[in-house]
Protein backbone atom coordinates (compact mmCIF):
# COMPACT_ATOMS: atom_id res chain seq x y z
CA UNK A 1 0.00 0.00 0.00
CA UNK A 2 1.20 3.43 -1.28
CA UNK A 3 0.47 5.94 1.88
CA UNK A 4 0.71 9.93 1.33
CA UNK A 5 0.69 12.75 3.84
CA UNK A 6 0.15 16.10 2.91
CA UNK A 7 0.13 19.83 4.51
CA UNK A 8 1.02 19.88 8.53
CA UNK A 9 0.53 15.78 8.42
CA UNK A 10 3.44 15.42 6.03
CA UNK A 11 5.18 17.41 8.41
CA UNK A 12 4.16 15.64 11.24
CA UNK A 13 5.15 11.97 9.93
CA UNK A 14 8.05 13.47 8.65
CA UNK A 15 8.02 11.67 5.13
CA UNK A 16 5.89 12.51 1.97
CA UNK A 17 5.38 9.09 1.12
CA UNK A 18 5.53 5.87 2.52
CA UNK A 19 5.31 2.26 0.85
CA UNK A 20 3.66 -0.42 3.75
CA UNK A 21 2.10 -3.77 3.39
CA UNK A 22 -1.39 -3.57 5.46
CA UNK A 23 -1.95 -6.46 7.75
CA UNK A 24 -4.41 -9.02 6.43
CA UNK A 25 -7.12 -8.27 9.35
CA UNK A 26 -7.45 -4.23 8.21
CA UNK A 27 -10.38 -3.92 6.06
CA UNK A 28 -11.35 -0.44 6.67
CA UNK A 29 -9.96 2.72 6.52
CA UNK A 30 -10.83 3.50 10.59
CA UNK A 31 -8.92 -0.16 10.73
CA UNK A 32 -5.94 1.70 8.94
CA UNK A 33 -5.77 4.20 10.81
CA UNK A 34 -5.58 2.43 13.75
CA UNK A 35 -2.92 0.18 12.36
CA UNK A 36 -0.79 3.49 11.45
CA UNK A 37 -1.10 5.13 14.93
CA UNK A 38 0.73 2.35 15.87
CA UNK A 39 3.70 2.75 13.65
CA UNK A 40 5.82 5.31 15.49
CA UNK A 41 5.46 8.10 17.77
CA UNK A 42 5.06 10.82 15.15
CA UNK A 43 2.24 8.99 13.46
CA UNK A 44 0.66 9.22 16.98
CA UNK A 45 0.53 12.54 17.46
CA UNK A 46 -0.39 13.57 13.33
CA UNK A 47 -3.14 11.33 13.98
CA UNK A 48 -4.01 11.89 17.07
CA UNK A 49 -7.38 14.12 16.19
CA UNK A 50 -9.23 12.40 13.18
CA UNK A 51 -11.65 15.17 13.13
CA UNK A 52 -8.55 17.09 11.24
CA UNK A 53 -8.05 14.26 9.17
CA UNK A 54 -9.67 13.66 5.01
CA UNK A 55 -8.96 10.26 4.12
CA UNK A 56 -8.44 9.41 0.01
CA UNK A 57 -8.07 6.09 -1.22
CA UNK A 58 -7.43 5.82 -4.77
CA UNK A 59 -7.48 9.59 -4.96
CA UNK A 60 -11.64 9.70 -3.96
CA UNK A 61 -12.85 10.72 -0.59
CA UNK A 62 -13.17 7.54 1.76
CA UNK A 63 -14.86 7.48 5.28
CA UNK A 64 -13.86 5.33 8.02
CA UNK A 65 -16.13 2.19 7.16
CA UNK A 66 -14.92 2.30 3.74
CA UNK A 67 -12.99 -0.77 2.40
CA UNK A 68 -9.21 -0.48 2.12
CA UNK A 69 -6.15 -3.01 0.59
CA UNK A 70 -2.74 -3.45 0.20
CA UNK A 71 -3.29 -2.47 -3.69
CA UNK A 72 -4.43 1.38 -2.83
CA UNK A 73 -3.04 4.37 -3.11
CA UNK A 74 -3.95 5.81 0.54
CA UNK A 75 -3.82 9.61 1.08
CA UNK A 76 -4.62 11.64 4.39
CA UNK A 77 -4.71 15.16 4.74
CA UNK A 78 -6.27 18.16 6.83
CA UNK A 79 -9.27 19.68 5.79
CA UNK A 80 -8.82 21.66 2.11
CA UNK A 81 -7.84 25.22 2.10
CA UNK A 82 -7.58 26.05 -1.73
CA UNK A 83 -9.56 28.49 -4.10
CA UNK B 1 -12.21 22.59 -18.83
CA UNK B 2 -9.66 22.21 -16.06
CA UNK B 3 -6.03 23.25 -15.46
CA UNK B 4 -3.56 23.25 -12.78
CA UNK B 5 -0.53 24.65 -12.91
CA UNK B 6 2.00 26.87 -11.34
CA UNK B 7 2.35 29.76 -13.95
CA UNK B 8 0.05 32.49 -14.13
CA UNK B 9 -3.37 32.76 -16.36
CA UNK B 10 -4.53 35.58 -18.90
CA UNK B 11 -8.24 36.38 -17.75
CA UNK B 12 -9.06 38.10 -20.79
CA UNK B 13 -7.65 35.77 -22.95
CA UNK B 14 -9.43 32.70 -20.79
CA UNK B 15 -12.48 34.26 -20.80
CA UNK B 16 -13.12 34.87 -24.71
CA UNK B 17 -11.47 31.81 -25.64
CA UNK B 18 -14.44 29.79 -23.42
CA UNK B 19 -17.35 32.12 -25.33
CA UNK B 20 -15.50 32.21 -28.71
CA UNK B 21 -17.89 31.51 -31.83
CA UNK B 22 -20.36 30.49 -29.47
CA UNK B 23 -23.39 32.88 -30.27
CA UNK B 24 -25.87 31.13 -27.96
CA UNK B 25 -23.90 31.95 -25.13
CA UNK B 26 -25.56 34.89 -23.66
CA UNK B 27 -23.33 35.56 -20.39
CA UNK B 28 -20.68 34.50 -18.88
CA UNK B 29 -19.75 34.59 -15.23
CA UNK B 30 -16.31 34.39 -13.73
CA UNK B 31 -14.75 34.23 -10.51
CA UNK B 32 -11.20 35.11 -9.76
CA UNK B 33 -9.43 34.30 -6.30
CA UNK B 34 -6.15 36.39 -5.25
CA UNK B 35 -3.56 36.21 -2.72
CA UNK B 36 -4.51 38.70 0.31
CA UNK B 37 -2.16 40.52 2.30
CA UNK B 38 -3.97 40.03 5.63
CA UNK B 39 -5.32 36.50 7.01
CA UNK B 40 -7.34 37.53 10.33
CA UNK B 41 -5.17 39.48 12.11
CA UNK B 42 -1.83 38.37 10.85
CA UNK B 43 0.18 39.66 7.76
CA UNK B 44 1.13 37.41 5.54
CA UNK B 45 4.17 37.93 2.82
CA UNK B 46 3.42 35.14 0.49
CA UNK B 47 1.98 32.00 0.31
CA UNK B 48 2.45 28.28 -0.69
CA UNK B 49 0.07 26.43 -2.04
CA UNK B 50 1.03 22.43 -2.22
CA UNK B 51 -1.61 19.86 -3.76
CA UNK B 52 -2.25 16.74 -4.57
CA UNK B 53 -1.61 15.80 -8.06
CA UNK B 54 -4.00 13.62 -9.78
CA UNK B 55 -6.77 13.89 -6.94
CA UNK B 56 -7.11 17.54 -7.82
CA UNK B 57 -7.62 17.11 -11.68
CA UNK B 58 -10.20 14.51 -10.56
CA UNK B 59 -12.03 16.50 -8.10
CA UNK B 60 -11.78 19.76 -10.12
CA UNK B 61 -13.11 17.39 -12.72
CA UNK B 62 -15.77 16.17 -10.92
CA UNK B 63 -16.97 19.60 -9.53
CA UNK B 64 -16.98 20.79 -13.19
CA UNK B 65 -19.27 17.98 -13.99
CA UNK B 66 -21.34 18.65 -11.32
CA UNK B 67 -22.17 22.23 -12.35
CA UNK B 68 -23.32 21.10 -15.92
CA UNK B 69 -25.14 18.15 -14.72
CA UNK B 70 -27.13 21.05 -12.90
CA UNK B 71 -27.47 24.37 -15.03
CA UNK B 72 -27.41 24.43 -18.92
CA UNK B 73 -23.70 25.34 -19.30
CA UNK B 74 -22.37 26.03 -22.54
CA UNK B 75 -18.36 26.45 -21.42
CA UNK B 76 -16.83 26.03 -18.04
CA UNK B 77 -13.34 26.41 -16.59
CA UNK B 78 -11.37 25.90 -13.98
CA UNK B 79 -7.86 27.30 -13.43
CA UNK B 80 -6.05 26.47 -9.94
CA UNK B 81 -2.27 27.18 -9.26
CA UNK B 82 0.05 25.77 -6.90
CA UNK B 83 3.38 26.59 -5.88
CA UNK B 84 4.36 30.13 -3.90
CA UNK B 85 2.31 33.20 -4.47
CA UNK B 86 2.46 36.77 -3.48
CA UNK B 87 -0.13 39.78 -2.21
CA UNK B 88 -2.29 40.58 -4.96
CA UNK B 89 -1.32 37.30 -7.66
CA UNK B 90 -4.09 35.19 -8.63
CA UNK B 91 -4.94 31.73 -7.45
CA UNK B 92 -8.31 30.67 -9.18
CA UNK B 93 -10.53 31.40 -11.76
CA UNK B 94 -13.54 29.22 -12.21
CA UNK B 95 -16.06 30.42 -14.87
CA UNK B 96 -19.38 29.55 -16.34
CA UNK B 97 -20.89 30.16 -19.60
CA UNK B 98 -24.75 30.00 -20.77
CA UNK B 99 -27.46 31.55 -22.52
CA UNK B 100 -28.92 32.40 -19.51
CA UNK B 101 -27.28 34.93 -17.16
CA UNK B 102 -29.05 32.99 -13.60
CA UNK B 103 -27.31 29.68 -14.65
CA UNK B 104 -24.09 31.69 -15.60
CA UNK B 105 -24.01 33.28 -11.86
CA UNK B 106 -25.17 30.16 -10.26
CA UNK B 107 -23.05 27.60 -11.55
CA UNK B 108 -19.91 30.18 -11.31
CA UNK B 109 -20.81 30.38 -7.13
CA UNK B 110 -21.30 26.17 -6.86
CA UNK B 111 -17.39 25.99 -8.75
CA UNK B 112 -15.92 28.03 -6.00
CA UNK B 113 -17.65 26.73 -3.39
CA UNK B 114 -17.38 23.38 -3.76
CA UNK B 115 -13.78 23.85 -5.28
CA UNK B 116 -13.06 25.18 -1.94
CA UNK B 117 -13.89 22.30 -0.10
CA UNK B 118 -13.21 19.31 -2.58
CA UNK B 119 -10.03 20.07 -4.27
CA UNK B 120 -6.95 18.94 -2.69
CA UNK B 121 -5.31 22.02 -1.78
CA UNK B 122 -3.33 23.66 0.76
CA UNK B 123 -2.11 26.97 1.80
CA UNK B 124 1.09 27.10 4.26
CA UNK B 125 1.07 31.42 4.60
CA UNK B 126 4.52 33.01 5.41
CA UNK B 127 4.40 36.20 7.84
CA UNK B 128 5.62 38.04 10.63
CA UNK B 129 5.15 34.64 12.91
CA UNK B 130 6.50 32.43 10.28
CA UNK B 131 4.60 29.50 8.12
CA UNK B 132 0.97 28.99 9.19
CA UNK B 133 -1.04 26.53 7.58
CA UNK B 134 -4.73 27.85 6.85
CA UNK B 135 -7.36 26.29 8.45
CA UNK B 136 -10.49 25.48 6.82
CA UNK B 137 -13.59 27.53 7.60
CA UNK B 138 -16.30 26.71 8.67
CA UNK B 139 -18.02 29.53 6.47
CA UNK B 140 -16.66 27.61 3.21
CA UNK B 141 -18.56 24.06 4.39
CA UNK B 142 -21.94 26.51 5.08
CA UNK B 143 -21.33 27.80 1.29
CA UNK B 144 -20.94 24.11 -0.24
CA UNK B 145 -23.44 22.91 1.72
CA UNK B 146 -25.75 25.22 0.09
CA UNK B 147 -26.01 23.52 -3.02
CA UNK B 148 -26.58 20.20 -1.76
CA UNK B 149 -29.87 18.43 -2.55
CA UNK B 150 -32.34 20.83 -3.52
CA UNK B 151 -30.45 23.67 -4.51
CA UNK B 152 -30.25 21.77 -7.83
CA UNK B 153 -34.22 22.41 -8.42
CA UNK B 154 -33.48 25.98 -8.03
CA UNK B 155 -33.42 27.31 -11.02
CA UNK C 1 -17.12 52.88 -11.41
CA UNK C 2 -19.26 53.50 -14.51
CA UNK C 3 -18.69 53.91 -18.48
CA UNK C 4 -21.40 54.10 -21.03
CA UNK C 5 -19.75 53.76 -24.35
CA UNK C 6 -19.98 52.86 -27.94
CA UNK C 7 -16.69 50.44 -28.39
CA UNK C 8 -15.96 47.23 -27.15
CA UNK C 9 -13.57 46.92 -24.25
CA UNK C 10 -10.62 44.61 -22.75
CA UNK C 11 -12.17 42.01 -20.23
CA UNK C 12 -8.69 41.05 -18.81
CA UNK C 13 -7.28 45.03 -18.49
CA UNK C 14 -10.79 45.85 -16.92
CA UNK C 15 -10.30 43.12 -14.08
CA UNK C 16 -6.74 43.74 -13.87
CA UNK C 17 -6.99 47.65 -13.37
CA UNK C 18 -10.06 46.87 -10.60
CA UNK C 19 -7.85 45.10 -8.45
CA UNK C 20 -3.92 46.37 -8.92
CA UNK C 21 -2.39 47.72 -5.99
CA UNK C 22 -5.10 46.91 -3.33
CA UNK C 23 -4.31 43.63 -1.44
CA UNK C 24 -6.68 43.66 1.17
CA UNK C 25 -8.91 41.90 -2.15
CA UNK C 26 -9.31 38.07 -2.17
CA UNK C 27 -11.84 38.05 -4.77
CA UNK C 28 -13.45 39.40 -7.96
CA UNK C 29 -16.41 38.50 -9.85
CA UNK C 30 -17.71 39.46 -12.93
CA UNK C 31 -20.36 38.88 -15.12
CA UNK C 32 -20.46 38.97 -19.00
CA UNK C 33 -23.12 39.75 -21.04
CA UNK C 34 -23.00 38.72 -24.70
CA UNK C 35 -25.13 39.33 -27.91
CA UNK C 36 -26.96 36.12 -28.60
CA UNK C 37 -27.76 34.88 -31.71
CA UNK C 38 -31.46 33.73 -31.10
CA UNK C 39 -34.07 35.40 -29.49
CA UNK C 40 -37.03 32.80 -28.59
CA UNK C 41 -37.76 31.34 -31.72
CA UNK C 42 -36.60 34.17 -33.99
CA UNK C 43 -33.02 34.31 -35.27
CA UNK C 44 -30.84 37.79 -34.59
CA UNK C 45 -28.27 38.92 -36.83
CA UNK C 46 -27.71 41.68 -34.90
CA UNK C 47 -29.62 44.61 -32.63
CA UNK C 48 -28.79 48.13 -31.77
CA UNK C 49 -29.13 49.46 -28.12
CA UNK C 50 -30.75 52.94 -27.52
CA UNK C 51 -30.20 54.24 -24.27
CA UNK C 52 -31.43 57.73 -22.32
CA UNK C 53 -27.85 59.82 -21.97
CA UNK C 54 -27.58 60.99 -18.71
CA UNK C 55 -30.37 59.30 -17.18
CA UNK C 56 -28.17 55.87 -17.86
CA UNK C 57 -24.88 57.14 -15.83
CA UNK C 58 -27.25 58.54 -13.20
CA UNK C 59 -28.89 55.07 -13.00
CA UNK C 60 -25.97 52.85 -13.23
CA UNK C 61 -24.49 55.06 -10.31
CA UNK C 62 -27.31 54.66 -8.26
CA UNK C 63 -26.72 50.49 -9.14
CA UNK C 64 -23.61 50.85 -8.19
CA UNK C 65 -23.48 52.94 -5.16
CA UNK C 66 -26.18 50.46 -3.67
CA UNK C 67 -24.14 47.43 -4.05
CA UNK C 68 -21.70 49.39 -2.32
CA UNK C 69 -23.74 50.38 0.44
CA UNK C 70 -24.99 46.66 1.01
CA UNK C 71 -21.34 44.75 0.38
CA UNK C 72 -18.06 45.36 1.77
CA UNK C 73 -16.29 46.29 -1.81
CA UNK C 74 -13.54 47.69 -2.80
CA UNK C 75 -14.19 48.10 -5.67
CA UNK C 76 -16.43 47.62 -8.32
CA UNK C 77 -17.31 48.36 -12.12
CA UNK C 78 -20.19 48.72 -14.95
CA UNK C 79 -19.78 49.25 -18.52
CA UNK C 80 -22.80 49.49 -20.82
CA UNK C 81 -22.11 50.04 -24.09
CA UNK C 82 -24.85 51.07 -26.79
CA UNK C 83 -25.10 51.20 -30.77
CA UNK C 84 -25.26 48.39 -33.25
CA UNK C 85 -23.64 44.59 -31.93
CA UNK C 86 -23.80 41.72 -33.36
CA UNK C 87 -24.18 38.09 -31.98
CA UNK C 88 -21.18 37.21 -30.35
CA UNK C 89 -20.26 40.92 -29.11
CA UNK C 90 -20.32 41.75 -25.34
CA UNK C 91 -22.65 44.05 -24.03
CA UNK C 92 -22.05 44.95 -20.62
CA UNK C 93 -19.69 43.89 -17.70
CA UNK C 94 -19.95 44.36 -14.05
CA UNK C 95 -17.49 43.33 -11.71
CA UNK C 96 -17.49 43.50 -7.52
CA UNK C 97 -14.14 42.83 -5.63
CA UNK C 98 -13.96 42.11 -2.35
CA UNK C 99 -12.10 40.84 0.72
CA UNK C 100 -14.68 38.00 1.00
CA UNK C 101 -15.64 35.55 -2.30
CA UNK C 102 -19.57 35.64 -1.15
CA UNK C 103 -19.59 39.67 -1.11
CA UNK C 104 -18.00 39.67 -4.25
CA UNK C 105 -20.34 37.29 -5.88
CA UNK C 106 -23.72 38.02 -4.39
CA UNK C 107 -22.96 41.99 -5.43
CA UNK C 108 -21.67 41.15 -8.92
CA UNK C 109 -25.19 39.33 -9.14
CA UNK C 110 -27.11 42.34 -7.99
CA UNK C 111 -25.49 44.37 -10.21
CA UNK C 112 -26.10 42.94 -13.34
CA UNK C 113 -29.99 41.89 -12.03
CA UNK C 114 -30.43 45.45 -10.63
CA UNK C 115 -28.78 47.03 -13.49
CA UNK C 116 -31.73 45.15 -16.13
CA UNK C 117 -34.19 46.73 -14.66
CA UNK C 118 -33.10 50.03 -13.92
CA UNK C 119 -30.81 51.12 -16.22
CA UNK C 120 -32.65 53.04 -19.26
CA UNK C 121 -31.49 50.98 -22.28
CA UNK C 122 -34.23 49.75 -24.93
CA UNK C 123 -32.89 46.49 -27.09
CA UNK C 124 -34.17 46.70 -30.79
CA UNK C 125 -33.38 43.21 -32.61
CA UNK C 126 -32.89 42.99 -36.51
CA UNK C 127 -33.77 39.19 -37.73
CA UNK C 128 -35.45 37.29 -40.34
CA UNK C 129 -38.56 39.24 -39.63
CA UNK C 130 -37.79 42.43 -39.18
CA UNK C 131 -36.73 44.99 -36.32
CA UNK C 132 -38.00 43.70 -33.01
CA UNK C 133 -37.84 45.70 -29.76
CA UNK C 134 -37.04 43.12 -26.93
CA UNK C 135 -39.44 43.11 -24.41
CA UNK C 136 -39.11 43.29 -20.65
CA UNK C 137 -38.71 39.91 -19.03
CA UNK C 138 -40.80 38.82 -16.02
CA UNK C 139 -37.92 36.88 -14.92
CA UNK C 140 -35.71 39.79 -14.83
CA UNK C 141 -38.16 41.70 -12.73
CA UNK C 142 -38.12 38.51 -10.28
CA UNK C 143 -34.44 38.68 -9.94
CA UNK C 144 -33.76 42.24 -9.17
CA UNK C 145 -36.87 41.86 -7.17
CA UNK C 146 -35.24 39.12 -4.83
CA UNK C 147 -32.52 41.88 -4.10
CA UNK C 148 -34.84 44.11 -2.42
CA UNK C 149 -35.56 44.18 1.17
CA UNK C 150 -34.24 41.42 3.39
CA UNK C 151 -31.90 40.34 0.79
CA UNK C 152 -29.42 42.92 2.06
CA UNK C 153 -29.09 41.12 5.28
CA UNK C 154 -27.97 37.43 3.98
CA UNK C 155 -24.50 38.08 4.27
CA UNK D 1 -41.45 71.10 -20.54
CA UNK D 2 -39.39 69.27 -22.27
CA UNK D 3 -40.87 66.10 -23.61
CA UNK D 4 -38.50 62.77 -24.10
CA UNK D 5 -39.76 59.86 -25.99
CA UNK D 6 -37.52 56.43 -26.33
CA UNK D 7 -37.64 53.29 -28.46
CA UNK D 8 -40.97 52.29 -29.34
CA UNK D 9 -42.58 55.33 -27.92
CA UNK D 10 -40.56 57.37 -30.39
CA UNK D 11 -41.33 55.30 -33.22
CA UNK D 12 -45.04 55.62 -32.35
CA UNK D 13 -45.65 59.13 -31.42
CA UNK D 14 -43.11 60.05 -34.13
CA UNK D 15 -40.71 62.55 -32.56
CA UNK D 16 -37.63 61.88 -30.06
CA UNK D 17 -38.19 65.06 -28.26
CA UNK D 18 -40.74 67.94 -27.87
CA UNK D 19 -41.15 71.00 -25.69
CA UNK D 20 -44.30 71.61 -25.18
CA UNK D 21 -46.09 74.13 -22.36
CA UNK D 22 -47.45 72.16 -19.37
CA UNK D 23 -50.84 73.36 -18.64
CA UNK D 24 -50.92 75.45 -15.22
CA UNK D 25 -53.78 72.88 -13.92
CA UNK D 26 -51.70 69.93 -14.92
CA UNK D 27 -49.74 69.11 -11.52
CA UNK D 28 -49.01 64.77 -11.76
CA UNK D 29 -47.78 62.57 -14.17
CA UNK D 30 -50.74 60.58 -14.10
CA UNK D 31 -52.25 63.82 -15.55
CA UNK D 32 -49.46 65.11 -17.71
CA UNK D 33 -50.11 61.45 -19.36
CA UNK D 34 -53.60 62.07 -19.68
CA UNK D 35 -53.14 65.55 -21.23
CA UNK D 36 -50.25 63.88 -23.82
CA UNK D 37 -53.11 61.87 -24.98
CA UNK D 38 -55.08 64.62 -26.08
CA UNK D 39 -52.53 66.04 -27.93
CA UNK D 40 -52.41 63.64 -31.59
CA UNK D 41 -54.04 60.51 -32.16
CA UNK D 42 -50.44 58.97 -32.73
CA UNK D 43 -49.42 60.14 -28.84
CA UNK D 44 -53.11 58.83 -27.78
CA UNK D 45 -52.34 55.60 -29.39
CA UNK D 46 -49.03 55.17 -27.95
CA UNK D 47 -49.88 56.01 -24.68
CA UNK D 48 -53.06 53.77 -24.32
CA UNK D 49 -51.45 50.94 -22.49
CA UNK D 50 -50.08 52.70 -19.50
CA UNK D 51 -48.71 49.56 -18.09
CA UNK D 52 -46.02 49.30 -20.88
CA UNK D 53 -45.54 52.98 -20.27
CA UNK D 54 -42.41 54.05 -18.06
CA UNK D 55 -42.48 57.72 -16.84
CA UNK D 56 -39.19 59.85 -15.55
CA UNK D 57 -38.68 63.06 -14.43
CA UNK D 58 -35.99 64.72 -14.35
CA UNK D 59 -34.07 61.18 -15.33
CA UNK D 60 -35.35 59.54 -11.94
CA UNK D 61 -38.41 57.24 -12.33
CA UNK D 62 -41.53 58.89 -11.20
CA UNK D 63 -45.34 57.62 -10.61
CA UNK D 64 -48.66 58.52 -11.63
CA UNK D 65 -48.84 60.39 -8.43
CA UNK D 66 -45.36 62.39 -8.46
CA UNK D 67 -46.18 66.00 -8.99
CA UNK D 68 -44.20 67.64 -12.12
CA UNK D 69 -44.11 71.01 -13.44
CA UNK D 70 -43.26 73.64 -16.54
CA UNK D 71 -39.14 73.12 -15.76
CA UNK D 72 -39.19 69.41 -15.59
CA UNK D 73 -37.71 67.19 -18.26
CA UNK D 74 -40.07 64.20 -18.91
CA UNK D 75 -39.27 60.90 -20.61
CA UNK D 76 -41.93 58.27 -21.55
CA UNK D 77 -40.48 54.73 -22.51
CA UNK D 78 -41.03 51.06 -22.51
CA UNK D 79 -39.81 48.72 -19.73
CA UNK D 80 -36.32 49.05 -19.87
CA UNK D 81 -34.19 45.61 -21.46
CA UNK D 82 -30.38 46.61 -21.26
CA UNK D 83 -27.85 44.47 -19.67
Amino acid sequence: MKVLYFAWLRQQVGVAEEALALPANVETVGGMLEWLRGRSERHNKALQDLSVVRVAVNQEYARVDDPVSDDDEVALFPPVTGG
Amino acid sequence: MIRVQREDFDVGLELDSLARDNHVIGGIASFIGTVRDIAGDRSVSAMTLEHYPGMTEKQLAKVEAEARARWPLEASLIIHRYGRLEPGDRIVLVAAASAHRQAALEACAFLIDWLKTKAPFWKLEEGDTGGTWVEARAEDDAAAARWSSDAATQE
